[in-house]
This record gives structure tokens, C-alpha cells and sequence, in this order.
């Protein structure tokens, strides 16, 4: 049976909500709305009692699985626990209820926060300033990368191109292009590095920036940074670091030692704000010395006389990026994390990321062929080749874990290992669950091999079962309209 | 050795672990960071905190700021204080939503899938147009968002915008633009509407889009409906940022012409929380499906032919047009967008009408109220629930008397040119009670 | 696979507790704990990470059914919706965070509160005087019947003895025992009322009270209410009214008019408050004017400076009843749930509870057997006897419901209807949600006519199905025990 | 018509089910009631508030009330602040809990029977006694309850109470006692501790048992061995009253003999909400299983032999017993218990033992330095987070100086007799930074 859209539990005059009762003179319409610009149709919006909004949600709710459901190895994506003390926090009348254009004096402790927030994540990259306001990595990557264009240009040089590896996430070269750039794509070499050459041979006067995940989107610490760095700068470049994969290095090493010039750091990953089923996130992008005249406005600033106040004096910036401030409430659940983690409990926190994804690649090495035989940092690729001899693919592995309560890994990226799964434990999971998690490999791989249509038809246990994409795409039926009653 | 909250392994798990991998040390397994590169000793950072401590000082931070709940607040200019029904936290506090990623499994994510499907209904209807996305980050970014859109689909790279749009909204805007290379042009306003003239004369063949917002920056009802017909006259497309309230009651963009609407969609049940996070809505003509920003949900069905819905056309994407993306969003405001569809949902049509009623006529009441306390209006158009006043050469006194007393008048305007030197933007909405403007304007008066 | 118990889930030395740390000098125990007091073996507390408590009891959650879940006509539980907007009101900081011996000059808004509730409870129920203390409806019975005890000791008369129908409720006579009472109870009319010959043969001068339910268990009203008051009262009796079932009356008749001289109320039935998987609730109870004596302290009194205060001062008093002065918190919700519907709609509520339940009996009655032909009040009982020639008991019927997703009615209560079944829908569900039951519950009939394995197997659709209640009762595992390794 | 939140059925709704039911109006439906007693008209009540006017109204008398959040409060007495982690909260909020009933259908609630079966153990292993029940009403009716089964399971009916217990808890204890023909009967405190050569002297054959609460009224740590040694002679129960926070450091009433153990469970995770809803726990021996009142949690299996719970033994409740019931308790604290057991599960046995050990330092120290500031102490005796110190003929003045300040230094005894005219009970906790404390005992100096 289909659970039932909000639209067809509606029934004409039923009504759930209350409003006080107009306490000023009632307006007639036409004496001050302009003729043809009364709405003639009701938009048709469902009408539903309480109780029934209620169980609507709540029951599809239970149709989703959260990291409050249960492991989430998403690779990439740090399906962190994300702690109920950071939800209460920014829930706090004093944080919730604040209207961004209020005085300053008045959002006193609003700013404060922010100004604070600024320089721990200053401190945990190693660099000199920080922006609180893209509201999500890739929105970090562009207001970087507009600042890195700002950089060049105000020095008169023209630097058009951005080298990205391949193995990089679709939004580097995506934000490289809404920010004016071309993009050079260059290979990982055979450790899953970047191909020193290769960068050599793509690097020129031309060349604005790298942007490097590190460690990347394989799990793997680029262990020539250094040289890297050093390339990239002689050659007049920049470095722009990708967050994505912060969880790993925290308190072990900053992009700013590592010679990185722009990083953005995903909050909604390494600093356990909710994913909230897409967002919202939030992206802080921070700079070295050189480039903070660039920094979008307004900056969050420390005056003489001890108030903290919002500077939109900032004739090179780039410009606003976003309305009013950043995701705020996002902000106040990160400075949450980082006043609960402390410096002794964030370098905690990437060392258990590191020991979880090495003990989780070890023991799934067993049955499945890793992609990088090498330490890895928080996450790591297995190939799901080996199983295709009986017709298995890896999106056939993902679906049948889902019959174990269990979110599948990234699958099919990164784009340069084959039938790649991508698995991202965190800290947050207990060596009980990754063993849990071990068992359910061992036994999928074991299915392939001696049941595979087990595997291929998966899954068997949720509520609905594979669904036809291709028909979804080649028909889009992207909104809901009331049958027609013949 | 410390134990954390979120930190389940103990030193005997960490030790078995390690003896697993193979390796004697969990400084082996960051053998790979060059010495150079490897940060020694800890961050400057305060001393990790208890959860009562750490809500203690957020608690204290919180009270550093003036709640509205303390507060008589008409601040709005791209943000609104409004009634939000309990159920919508209620509802977006269910842990199997705020703590899901983007739904990549869809077996397992049908929940967020429909809501996100119910989400791209609402929309549509409320806009008038025919198909929806999942969310941008906010009202600001979605105009930069549909005039590059505008742009890729037109293959022009030229777009007017109105000055009677935020301000804030045109300084995004044109972040965007230099970004991909769009020129911008600024439409004046007169009376706080858009000057026709002025956009006749702009109209030129490489303008791809043009920009204005319904109601507009200072509240006045703009004529969409002429603006469209000038427009598509050139083959220019018209992109109407709006505010969904005022939907309740005022014609949809879409059905006054527009091709692209956008809107700010915090005043659809989500908190003011000093700026954000937001909603980000964009909806579009069928015709520009192609070329619409970020994730659309479809429905489909299973095997068994059950309805079912999935993450769909996402070849417009940018993971998978990566350097040949026009936009890069990957992640967007799910969260903020299914309080949206919460709060919607909770009103139904009748609500969303007496809302927007509400807001209209209490706004108007008070606009009344100012004036006769002395207060100038500055424009005569049409409009829904801001207005702009003058308070003569005391302004910035006055506002501040105010202030101290917590009444939030209005935002200045002086940044937008001597004509708004003493100038305020005030929004009022169901939120104030006739006693509170009643307050106020006596106050005024005793200032004025 | 068992869901596991948080005990199995625990590992030594795993913590999520968090916790400043000891600010003032420590102190060695054996200088301040006599010896000998000191624990010695600490309390086998599971130790267990954050995420993992959260996905426990997160996962405990999604095995249980609430009005949240769906459709609840548990008759006589009165299950209705739980305004998400009460749990807001009971939380707010300035009543969830205050000491209840707080100098009362601190406390003025909790006092008010209760002040007023107390007048609105009298209004509603039509008595003179509401004390708020008693924690649940049995607390209510019990309070009640000792203050009627009270009254008759006070008035030098020995009566001993407590009538209830045979229709009541278990908490009547067992509140009667508590209180010092013994029962005599009384049967039905075949209309399902009181009847009257018994009733009259029961009364005598050892006669305290009657006790009834209006309308009673059955969801009938007690047509001859004025006569059997009059009867009573005139063998100087009192009559006490159990409110269990005040939803069918709110607006429409008074406890009080109907010449009870005691009422108890369910918030958590008639007034909204979460049931909580069974509690808290809270069971007010109010009394006529001869009985305000009698009231257990403290009361909550307007002094002449119109501050509220704390009374202690009544020598007649029955009193305490319960530590402080109620289930604060449940009371909040109850007062923000009266201020929500007002008289209209508190009137609105007891009609469509009433018309739920007429429309639901009607419509049901196609299928089985209503055990009184008469209109109902908020539930009715119907009789599953017409299914015994298959050998489908009501158990059945009921475990068959909740393959649909529905908590089934209440079964084998009251007492005097064989294979009963009592249903109250009450007002807050939709005629589409009554529709849809009614399609479920003839399918069941029509299955236990045709079909009548798949009822007598039911469930079929749960996480477990049907348990050994007797192994249960006869080798009783009531606690956890550690297995112990050999 | 006026349209409410929670009633659903429109006006055409209504007509179509009064058609299928047979009647012409809604009136017809109470033709039952005598017309003689039919309400005519409204009841006398407010007018319907609208969700966002009854918030505002309830924060009103919220802000009316000085929250601990802006006090510095040493008053204990039988209801304690302590740090509550933001887990239990969440988890108590999920409305699969808190929306249902009573688990009566086993299959679809197994969620709740397993925590009750939780709950069980926890309180087992905290008290160490064999059996729980599925929780009481609160630590006052919980005495009742158990002095009720003891007169039951020995068939006397004499209950001997320490003058060092609550007297609210006696006081409750006294109803209890009228109402089944009990007799209650004090023992003497001596310097804060139970006088036993007056328990000897009481320890006739007629006494079901003797009550002693442990850390007493006044903070004592009572020698409960001692009392049990001296009860068992007897063959007289003893019910022990306790603090389940003391547990994590002291010996358990079960290992110190206690037959029965009640408590107030509010300091478990449950706030303090004016004096409720708190948690009644009660523990018992084996042999007194079949005695013990409420609602039982038992494990069993499925037709498919796994695991299940269910509600069991419930020849002992009042639904069975009927009239020969010996208590007549039906709902409980649910959701209350279910509080403790997430608070307990999150604090694990070394955060208890850490919550109890703080409570003892800081409570010793804060005695210290009110001593130092000029306060007396009343008793000598070992203590464990209260204490009763003597503020002298100023007593009263002085605690309504500190009032105004919102510093609520204690429970004044004065009810307790001459001995406490001018002393007052104070309760120290975790939550008390030494900074408040040193604050506290700087402004007493002052006024002593």
C-alpha cells in the first residue's frame, strides 16, 4: 500500500491552524491591493487537522534512516553522531529568536560567539582568518576561489585555471566554473597521490590554484604535500584546501602548516552539526594573511571599545556571498562541539576516525579488494571487482546492506577506482559496531559467491524495493496534482 | 585518560584494534603526514567542557542578545518574525530526518524523498510555476542563482535588476556575476517601484533576465504583470523574487508571467536565528527544467509497482557535470525546506490567506498609527506588509531612544542614498498585537 | 535476532557521562562515610557511548505504538491527540526549573496557574473547590473517598460500606479498600444502567457512597441520574463521580449539577496530557462546598494581598495526599489545553467524541454485535460472541488489528459483556480514519467467517507476535542478570 | 463555524455521520441527559487562545516565576537540581513513548515493556534488592505503598516511622495509614540520626515494620544495618527511604539488609518542575514479590521463541483484585522511569559514583565555609548533600536578605520544633560551583 502524500489525506474546509483574531480594523482588498493582483486561485495546500499532520511526518520519519537509526559509512559524507546538547544550544530563545538587522549592541552575545567561532577555526586550520558565511562546502570552494581570482587580478596577473585531481569531489571543478575558472584535471599516481608530473606538466602562468582534498576522497594523505606546496607557489598559484576531510587530521596537522593559502571546512561533517537530510550546512572559509582583504562582507569584528560589531569596510572584498551572516544556527552548534571537544578531545576525535577506517579496511580486506594498500586516513575504497564474476555489482552489495539496518557506503566514487565503495566509519562508532558491520560484509560477499541473486535483488527488507530510476528520469513526474474527477 | 560523550573506544578497544591493523602505535597511522607538516603538541583551544558548563556559557552568550520575545520588533527587510506552530519543531526534531544525509539510498530515505516531493508541490503551486527544486541556501543566493541560470539558458550575459530589489540580494547577485562573467545593470525605482521607462530603454538584446522582487524591497506590489509583458517582448526572461507569505493573497508570480521565482523561504515556519540557515526557494518553467539548480525528487515506482520516489535528472548536476556545472550546490536547506512544508501543510490554504491578511492589514494599521504620530510617509505605491517612513533629521536619536526600551523600529535605510537619509523599512506582521503598535506610535509621538 | 537489551550493549569502561570537573577540595571518603558505607560493589549500570544510548532507545521507539503511530480507540483511555504545543508550555524554563519550596513570592506564575486551574476544573465539573494533587485517576478515587470517610466521621456516622455498579472500573472497589471501605457491588439493567432495585436494597445507613461512572464503562449514560442522586443522598449517602469518562460530557452536563458531591478528573484522558506509556497523569478531584474541609493540604489560596500562597491551615483536613502539590508539569498542560478550546471549544470536544462514537457503533454494527442498542456516548462496547462458532475470540480480533497498523480497543472489559470490546474513537480522529478502521474491522469479520487461521494467528505485521504470557507469569523474569561466563 | 487544531471534522463531515447514525442534530446525541440536568449555555472560561496568544500567555506566568537558571538555590528536602544530560530530553520526547499507553498490546509495545524491564533492573542493581516494579507516583506515596504491603504481607498493622524521615513523606504516610486502619508510630531523631534505644523500646510483636530514610530528612547516613539487625529480630520489615544519587558511592539498603526500598527518582533525570511529576521507586526482597503493588515488566518469548516482554503478575493489580485489592494504583510515572533509565544508562557506573562523590565534597565544602561565615551546625553526625545549619534569631531575615538577591539558601525546619526555630536544611549538588558557593558563604558573612 502507498503511503498516502500529504495532499491526499486533505479534505476541503478541514483546518489545523489558530491565529489570533484580527485586533486592528479589517482592510477591504481592492482599496489597497492593485487591481489584478488579488490571488484568484487558492494555492492548493493541504487541509488537515493536527493529529493528522502529525502522524503524516512521524510516519515518514519512520520511513528514513538517520545516524540516530543506526551506522552510516557513508564515505565522504562523515556521518558523525551529532550531539542533542548542540540541537538544545541553538535553540536557545537568545540565539533562535535574534532578527539579524537588530542593533549590534543588542546581539552582543550573538557576535561574540561568531568572533570566537572565527578564531578557533582559525586556530584548528592553521590560518589567519575565517569567514563564517557560505552556507555549505561547495559555497566555501566558490567564496574561495572568488578570492583567490580577486588575488591575482588585483596584482594584475591573469590566472584562468584551476587544477583539480581526479579524484576530487564534482564540486571542485563545478565551483572552479561559477567562479570564472577552467578546470585541468590531472591523474592520481599509482599510491593514489597526486601525480607529481602531471601537476608539473599542468602547471603554469596560467595556473590560479590546486585544489587538493587532503586527505582525498580516497582516504589517503598526500604525502608529497610539501613538494606539492612548493611547486604550486613557484609556479605564482595558489593552494586551496578542501575540507571534506578534516575529521582526519585534526589536531595532527593544519592546511596552513601544510603550505595551504584558502581552506574550507564543512561543519556539517567534521564539526557534527546535523546533515538534516541535505542541509542545512555550513562552509567557513579561511584564508592566509595575504588574502584577507578579499574576505566577503560584512566580517565580524573586535572594536576599540570591547563591542563586537559587523564591518562592511572592505574595499577589495569580494563581496557578500550570502545573506546576512552564514547559517547561525549551525554556527552555534559547531562552537558547541569544539567548547565540548577541547584540543585534547578534537585530536581524539581524528585519531579514532584514523584507527576506525584502518581496523574497519583490515578486516574487510579479507573479502573485498582494497583499493590503496596503504594506510589510510578516515575513510578508504574498496573495488567491488572481484564479485562481478557472478554478475554482482557493487550497487547490488549497497542494497542488500540495507537489509541489515545498516546505511551503504558511498558507491561508484571516487570516479577512478572501479566499482568503488567509499567507507567513512567516524570515531563516533564502537569497534562492536564496525565488527557488527564486518559480519554483514563477510556474509554479503559469501552470498555473492555462493547465492548472488540473493544479493542482486536486494533489497529484501525495506519498505519499498528498488525503485526504476530511468523511468523517473525520462518521465519526470517532480510534483503531485489532484486526479481529475471525470 | 579523558573520556568524550562521542567517543565510544576505550584504550583496550584501541589496543585490540591496533594489534588487528598490524601496527604498535596510533602514531603509525599518521606515519603517512610529513614530520615537517605534522602539528605537535594541542590546539590553542579553550579546555574541553561538560555539558553543563558548555551550556552554561551558551546560555550566558544567549542572554547577551536581546530576544524578540523581549522585544517590539518591525525589523524585517529579508527576514520575518511570524507565528511558528509548535508542530513544525515538533516535526523536524524527528531524528530520522535532521540526522539523514542526502537521500542516496532511496529504500531506505523514502521519508525525506516524499517530503521532498510534497515540498517541490507546494512550490510550484504557491508560485504558479511548474516545477520546483529541493532548496537553495537562501533568498540572497537564489537570485544569483536563477539569473546565472537565466544566463546559461538564454545565452546572454547581461541582466537588469531592479532597485527596489534587497540590496543585500543585489550584492550576492553580484558576487555571482563577476563569478561567471555577467554583467549586471540597476533599474531605478521611483515611488519604491521599478521605473518602467527605465527598463524599456535597458532591454536590450543581451539581457537575459530581469530582476525584481514582489513585494518589493520596501513592500510595494510591484507590476509583474507589466514587467513580463515588456520583457518577453525581448525574449528576456523575468525573474520575481517574492515573499511566500504574501502569496496567500496576492496573485502568483507565475500566473502574472513570471519565468523564475525565488523567494526567501524563512518566513515559512523557520526561526529568525540571526540570519540563518534559511530556504532557499526556486521554481521555474517547465521549459528551464533542464538548466534548474541543485536536487529535484521524482516519483517512480518499485518493482512491485508500488509508488515510490528517488533523486532524479541528475545530470544537471554538478557531480556529474563537474568543470561543465552552472552551478555548483550540493548541499542545500532540506531541513529548513520540510519545516516549509510543515508550517504549509499546518496552515492550509485558509491559514496562509488569514496570515497574509493579517500581515496586510495590521501593517497597514500601523503605517496609519506612525503617521499620525508625526512619522512622513516617504512612498504613496501599493504595499503589502513593509513601508518606509521618515523621521526627519532625529532619526538615528529617535531610533536609538526607542532602542533602549527594546522597540526595534525599523532598519535604516541611509546606505541607499540621500532620499533615505532618515528613512526606516518597517514590516509588520501577525505577530504584533494592536496594543503593541498602539505603544509604539505614542511612544513616536512623545519623540517626533 | 532479539533487539538487544542496554545491558548487552555495555562495555567496561565505555562512558558518555560528562561532567565539570571537582572544583572544591576532594575528600577521602573514609573521613566522611562511616565505615562500613561505602558501596563495594557498584551498581551494574550498562557503560555505553552517546550514539549507542541514542540508537537504543531511538530503536525502542519505533517498537512502540502512540497516538502519534495512528489510530488508538483504547476504550476508556481516552487516547487522544498530544498537543505538540503543551510539551512546548511544560518545558518552559521558568516552570520546569523551579523548586517547589521556592519562597512562594518566587513561584507567583506557578501559583497563579494552579489557582486558576483549579476555578476552571470547578467550573467545568460544576463543584465548589478542585485540589490538584492527586498524581493519577486511582490517587483521585482514593483522595476522594477518604475525604468522604471524613466527612461522615466528622458528622459522628460509622458508615462503612461503598457501592459500585458492576460495570466500574478496577480502581473503584480497589480505592474503596484503600480508603478503608468494603464494597457491595451492584448489577446492570439490561439497558445497561444502574439498576435501580438493587440499588435501592444496597443503600442503608452504613452506606458512605456509590461511586459512578457517567457515562459509565459501557459509553451510557446514566438516564435515571437524578433518581439514584436523590436515593442516595436520602440514605445519607455521598455520590462520587469518576471522571474517567468526562469527555463525552464537557459543556453538556456537570458532574456537580448532577448532584455528585466528589468528581475526580483524568487530565490525561479528558484534558490532553500524554499518557506517557503509562504515566504520569494527574487525577484532580473536586468537591462540594461541605466537603472543602476535608481537602488535602496544602491548598492554593489568594490571600487578601492578592499574592498566591501555600495553605497549610485546615484541621479537618484528610491531610497529604502526595509529595508538594501535583504533577506540576501535567498540570501546565492541562491549563494550556483549557485556554486553547474555551467553552466553545471545550463543548465541541464532548459532540464530536459523541458523534465519533455513534457514527463508529453504527457503522460497525453491520459486522458485530453492539451490546446496548441505544446511543452511546464517547464509546461504546460491542460483543465479539457472534465470531465464536469459528473459534475467532476477541484476543484474536484484536491481535488481527494490529497487522493494520491501529492499536486495537479495549478487550475483555467491562465485566458484564461477554467478549467485550470497548471502543472510543474519541474527537480528535477524522471520519476518514474512522472509515478506514471500519474497513479493517469488517475485513477481520468477514476473514474470521471465511478465514479464521489468519485471525487466530494474528499478528502477522509485528516485530514479534504473539507472547507466552503464562511462562511469563509462572517462571518470572523481572530483571537482567549478566550471563555468567564459565 | 470556529475551527480547532485538534478536531478534525469539518461541518459537512458532521452532517454525513449524524445522516449514517440516524439522528437529525448533534443535540439529539445527548437526549440521554435529563433534561434536567443538561449545562445550558457556555461554561464560564477564557475565550479559545490561539496557539501563539496561549504561549505567550503561559511564558507571561513563566517570567513571573525566578527559575533556577537565575538562582543560586541550596534547597533540597526531597526534590534536587542536578545536571540533566540533553539525552534524556530527546529520548523521552519521542512520541512513540510518550503518546502511548499502558503496554496492555505486547506486539506493538515492545519498545516501552523493554525499558520498564530496563527500569527493573536498574533499580534492582541500584538498591539491591531482587525485584522492582514498573515505578510509583513519587518518593512520598512510595513509603505508603510499601508501610501498606508490610502490614499486608505480616498481617500487622503497626508501622514505626524515624522522626529523621521527610516529614512530608510521614505526613503522606499518615493518610496512607488512616485509610487502611494502620497505626503509625515516630521514633525519636537524636543529633539527626534515628534514636534506636527508642526503636528497641517500639519493636513490639505487633509492628509491621519500621521506616528509616537513608541519607535521612537531615543528610544523616543512617545505620541502617544496625536498624535492620535489630527489626529482624523481630521479624519486623524494614523500609528503607533513599537517595538513588547516594547510591553510586554508599552501600546499598538491599546489602545493609532492607527489606523494602522506596525513593523519590526525580534527582534520576527528571526536573524539578515544581514538585512534579516525580518517580515513585520501589524495590523489594523475593519473598515479597507477590505483595508488591503496580505495574510488572516480565520476559518471555514469542510463538517463535524470541525474546518479548510483557506486563505480568497481574493477579496482584487492582483490574484483578478488585475490592480485595491492598493497592489500588493503576497508572504510574512511565515516562518518568523512563527518565532514569536513560539518565542512569548515560552516567554508567563511574559517572554516579562521580555525580555522588561531588555531592558529598562540595556539600562538605560549602558546610565549612558557612560555618566559617557564622553559620552553627545543628548535628554532628556523618552526612551525605544535606545538612542542617542554625542562622541564629535573625534566621528569618537573613534567608529573605538572600531572597532578594535570588539566592535561596535553604529550607527553614522551624515546622520541625524549637529545637530547628532558627535552622535551615540545605542541599549541595554538582551543579554548585565553588565560585557560587564561595559567593554565598561571602554574603552570609555579612549578614551573620
Amino acid at each position: 500500500e502507498n503511503f498516502p502524500l500529504i495532499f491526499e489525506r486533505s479534505k476541503p474546509g478541514r483546518k489545523a491552524y489558530s491565529l489570533p483574531v484580527l485586533d486592528v480594523p479589517d482592510v477591504e482588498l481592492s482599496t489597497v491591493v492593485p487591481d489584478g493582483y488579488q490571488r484568484k486561485e487558492m494555492a492548493a495546500l493541504p487541509e488537515i487537522s493536527e493529529v493528522d499532520l502529525v502522524r503524516h511526518y512521524t510516519g515518514l520519519s519512520t520511513r528514513n534512516h538517520g545516524v540516530d537509526s543506526g551506522f552510516y559509512p557513508l564515505g565522504s559524507c562523515t556521518m558523525k553522531y551529532n550531539p542533542k546538547r548542540n540541537e538544545l544550544a541553538a535553540r536557545l530563545t537568545g540565539f533562535s529568536q535574534i532578527h539579524p538587522l537588530q542593533p549590534t549592541e543588542t546581539v552582543q552575545g550573538a557576535l561574540t560567539l561568531l568572533y570566537r567561532l572565527q578564531n578557533h577555526l582559525s586556530e584548528i586550520t592553521g590560518m589567519d582568518a575565517v569567514s563564517l558565511q557560505p552556507a555549505a562546502g561547495a559555497a566555501g570552494e566558490w567564496t574561495g576561489l572568488m578570492m583567490i581570482r580577486a588575488y591575482h587580478e588585483a596584482r594584475g596577473e591573469k590566472r584562468t585555471r584551476v587544477i583539480v585531481p581526479d579524484s576530487a569531489h564534482g564540486t571542485n571543478p563545478a565551483s572552479a566554473a561559477v567562479a570564472g575558472f577552467t578546470t585541468i584535471t590531472i591523474p592520481s599516481n599509482e599510491r593514489g597521490g597526486v601525480d607529481l608530473e602531471a601537476l608539473r606538466d599542468a602547471l603554469g602562468n596560467d595556473t590560479a590554484a590546486l585544489m587538493l582534498t587532503n586527505p582525498s576522497t580516497l582516504g589517503l594523505f598526500e604525502e608529497d604535500i610539501v613538494e606539492i606546496a612548493d611547486l604550486v607557489h613557484r609556479a605564482g598559484g595558489l593552494l586551496y584546501y578542501d575540507g571534506a576531510n578534516a575529521n582526519a587530521i585534526l589536531g595532527q596537522t593544519r592546511p596552513g602548516d601544510m603550505g595551504f593559502d584558502v581552506v574550507h571546512l564543512n561543519l556539517h561533517k567534521t564539526f557534527t552539526t546535523p546533515h538534516g537530510g541535505g542541509g542545512p550546512g555550513a562552509g567557513p572559509v579561511g584564508v592566509k594573511r595575504d588574502l584577507i582583504p578579499y574576505l566577503p562582507v560584512p566580517r565580524i569584528v573586535l572594536r576599540e571599545d570591547n563591542l563586537y560589531d559587523l564591518s562592511f569596510d572592505a574595499k577589495a572584498s569580494i563581496g557578500k556571498v550570502k545573506g546576512f551572516y552564514g547559517n547561525f544556527g549551525i554556527l552555534v552548534r559547531a562552537y558547541a562541539y569544539i567548547l565540548t571537544m577541547g584540543p585534547v578531545g578534537l585530536k581524539r576525535v581524528s585519531e579514532d576516525a584514523v584507527l576506525n577506517a584502518n581496523y574497519l579496511m583490515k578486516r574487510l580486506s579479507e573479502a573485498y579488494d582494497v583499493a590503496f594498500e596503504r594506510i589510510c586516513k578516515h575513510e578508504f575504497v574498496l573495488s567491488g571487482r572481484t564479485l562481478k564474476k557472478n554478475g554482482v555489482k557493487t550497487l547490488d552489495v549497497a542494497k542488500r546492506i540495507l537489509d541489515f539496518g545498516y546505511h551503504p557506503p558511498t558507491i561508484y566514487f571516487p570516479l577512478n577506482v572501479e566499482e568503488a565503495m567509499m567507507i567513512e566509519p567516524t570515531e563516533t562508532e564502537s569497534k562492536e559496531t564496525l565488527d557488527a558491520f564486518v559480519e554483514v560484509m563477510l556474509q554479503i560477499a559469501k552470498e555473492a559467491e555462493e547465492t548472488p541473486e540473493i544479493v542482486k535483488n536486494a533489497p529484501h527488507q525495506t519498505v519499498i524495493n528498488r525503485l526504476d530510476e530511468t523511468q523517473a528520469a525520462r518521465a519526470p513526474v517532480l510534483r503531485y496534482r489532484k486526479p481529475t474527477v471525470l | 585518560m579523558q573520556s568524550f560523550s562521542y567517543i565510544p573506544n576505550t584504550e583496550q578497544d584501541r589496543r585490540e584494534m591496533l594489534a588487528t591493523i598490524g601496527v604498535d602505535s596510533l602514531d603509525a597511522l599518521f606515519s603517512d603526514i610529513p614530520d615537517a607538516v605534522r602539528f605537535k603538541g594541542l590546539l590553542n583551544l579553550p579546555d574541553a567542557m561538560s555539558e553543563y558548563e558548555m551550556m552554561n556559557e551558551l546560555k550566558r552568550l544567549a542572554r547577551q542578545n536581546v530576544s524578540l520575545e523581549d522585544a517590539i520588533s518591525f525589523l524585517g527587510a529579508g527576514a520575518y518574525q511570524h507565528v511558528i506552530p509548535s508542530v513544525v519543531d515538533a516535526m523536524i526534531s524527528r531524528s530520522e530526518f535532521y540526522t539523514a544525509y542526502t537521500p542516496y539510498q532511496p529504500e531506505i530515505s523514502q521519508g525525506i524523498l516524499q517530503a521532498i516531493f510534497e515540498y517541490q508541490t507546494l512550490m510550484a503551486e504557491l508560485t504558479g510555476l511548474d516545477v520546483s527544486n529541493a532548496s537553495l541556501y537562501d533568498g540572497a543566493t537564489a537570485i544569483g542563482e536563477a539569473a546565472m541560470m537565466a544566463c546559461s539558458h538564454t545565452r546572454r550575459n547581461r541582466v537588469l535588476v531592479s532597485a527596489a530589489v534587497n540590496p543585500d540580494y543585489r550584492a550576492v547577485l553580484d558576487t555571482y556575476a563577476r563569478g561567471q562573467h555577467v554583467e549586471t545593470d540597476t533599474i531605478a525605482e521611483i515611488d519604491g517601484a521599478t521605473d518602467h521607462t527605465e527598463l524599456v530603454a535597458k532591454l536590450q538584446d543581451d539581457v537575459a533576465a530581469v530582476v525584481l522582487q514582489y513585494p518589493n524591497f520596501f513592500g510595494t506590489i510591484e507590476d509583474v504583470r507589466a514587467v513580463c509583458e515588456l520583457a518577453h517582448e525581448k525574449k528576456v526572461l523575468v525573474i520575481v523574487s517574492t515573499n511566500p507569505i504574501a502569496l496567500g493573497l496576492l496573485e502568483s508570480p507565475g500566473a502574472l508571467g513570471a519565468d523564475i521565482v525565488v523567494a526567501e523561504g524563512q518566513p515559512l515556519g523557520n526561526s529568525l536565528s540571526f540570519g540563518g540557515p534559511y530556504l532557499g526557494i526556486i521554481t521555474v518553467k517547465e521549459a528551464l527544467l533542464r538548466k534548474l539548480p541543485g536536487r529535484i525528487a521524482g516519483q517512480t515506482v518499485d518493482r512491485e509497482g508500488r509508488r515510490g520516489f528517488v533523486l532524479t535528472l541528475q545530470a544537471r548536476e554538478q557531480h556529474i557535470r563537474r568543470e561543465k556545472a552552472s552551478s555548483n550546490i550540493c548541499s542545500n536547506q532540506a531541513l529548513n525546506a520540510l519545516a516549509a512544508s510543515v508550517y504549509l501543510s499546518y496552515m492550509g490554504p485558509d491559514g496562509l490567506y488569514n496570515v497574509a491578511k493579517q500581515c496586510l492589514a495590521k501593517a497597514h494599521y500601523a503605517r496609519d498609527c506612525f503617521i499620525k504620530a508625526g512619522a512622513k510617509a516617504v512612498h504613496q505605491a501599493a504595499f503589502f506588509h513593509e513601508f518606509v517612513l521618515d523621521l526627519g533629521p532625529r532619526s538615528e536619536q529617535i531610533l536609538d531612544t526607542l532602542k533602549k526600551d527594546n522597540i526595534f523600529f525599523g532598519v535604516p535605510l541611509r546606505s541607499l542614498g540621500s532620499r533615505y537619509e532618515n528613512a526606516v523599512l518597517l514590516a509588520v506582521t501577525e505577530v504584533h498585537a494592536k496594543s503593541a503598535i498602539d505603544e509604539v506610535a505614542n511612544r513616536l509621538e512623545g519623540l517626533l
